[in-house]
């Protein structure tokens, strides 16, 4: 399951959504925002996403990785608006039954999430600067 | 023919025309032809395959023909995570 | 930090000693004991440690592992005593700046920490019989 | 010569001996000899490279002489996580 928050990220509520007993592994992937970024001091980020289409994405996602590892379960939420330094910007969980496919799952997953479903970022530095990430 | 498309601009497509979103009419017959005449609208300096078009709500290949009210979105490079 | 505990793992207190803006990634790993094991039902497990023995090798882990990754944070959780199926056996978190680098770290980590961190592990079956895994 | 050393015993080497510690007089001069004493003490079923000796909270080499009052683990393959 996949969905946009334009609230803070709760780590400790995502991980309580998990629970199966069939799962021997569970590995979290968080992005976190740095304060630092292109040789810029960072004050803050702004992401923008379109729901529908981010949705669709990751379902997508889910369904290529699950035919190549056993997934038990997976959550991502990722974040829109504005999010400060230290602020979480992407949770990600998936549990499998072994360790090596968790870790491998989660890492195709981080990857393709961030290539492919259309989230935006904006970075605004201490200059007045501001840039959209990956622009064209 | 005419048809009337609504397009919505995200990220730097927003900067750039100035509005999250604008109802058209074009003689467009594909969403390539019709990423021309708004890039020609607005002077984009982007080529149009910097992006992926998106025809309500599901991403298409530049040659998907256009219908009466289709919502079209030109997706930038994700930069999400 | 390593510690032993005799009681159960909290992930989120474990999630929110970190903090850290220079970190980008944080990667965690929960190993969560299986209700099926061995081609049985598993009814529970029991773990003994040695605890300075236990830690001065995690410690050893951590500097070789910090010596090939920038390590910014890292934290683990082993578990003593009985843990039931479902329940955390082992909470590793590992943060970095950036995020190739953190799944890196942490998986190397928990592959170090099961071959060489001193702890054992005796399933128990719902046949009534036990045994000590990775027996000689 | 004749040393005091206290072993513990952890996992199944507990389970075989029938206790978790016991003191012992030896004149075992290195912790291999020391192993093989107590592998004959108890029919030890196991080969002593099985082990990971330690000597007062340290893993060291089988070779590795006991002084008088050492604490001693052999430690079993590592089964955590």
């Amino acid at each position: 399951m996949f969905n946009l928050a334009d609230h803070p990220i709760d780590s400790e509520q995502l991980r309580n959504e998990f629970s199966a007993h069939t799962a021997g592994a569970l590995v979290v992937f968080e992005g976190i925002v740095r304060d630092f970024s292109h040789g810029k001091k960072v004050v803050r980020l702004e992401y923008e996403a379109t729901p529908a289409l981010a949705n669709a994405e990751y379902e997508l996602i889910v369904q290529e990785v699950a035919r190549q590892y056993p997934l038990i379960w997976t959550r991502c939420v990722h974040r829109i608006g504005v999010v400060d330094p230290g602020g979480i910007a992407i949770w990600l969980g998936v549990a499998t039954a072994h360790r090596a496919e968790a870790f491998d799952a989660c890492r195709q997953m981080i990857d393709q999430i961030k290539a492919r479903v259309p989230i935006w970022k904006k970075e605004y530095y201490d200059d007045g600067e501001s840039e959209w990430i990956n622009s064209p | 023919m005419k048809r009337t498309v609504h397009i919505h601009y995200v990220a730097m497509l927003r900067d750039r025309t100035g509005s999250s979103q604008e109802s058209i009419t074009t003689v467009a017959a594909n969403v390539r032809q019709l990423y021309s005449e708004i890039a020609g609208k607005y002077e984009f300096p982007w080529p149009h395959d910097a992006f992926r078009p998106a025809i309500n709500d599901t991403i298409q290949p530049w040659t998907s023909a256009i219908e009466d009210n289709d919502r079209v979105l030109f997706l930038p490079p994700s930069s999400g995570g």
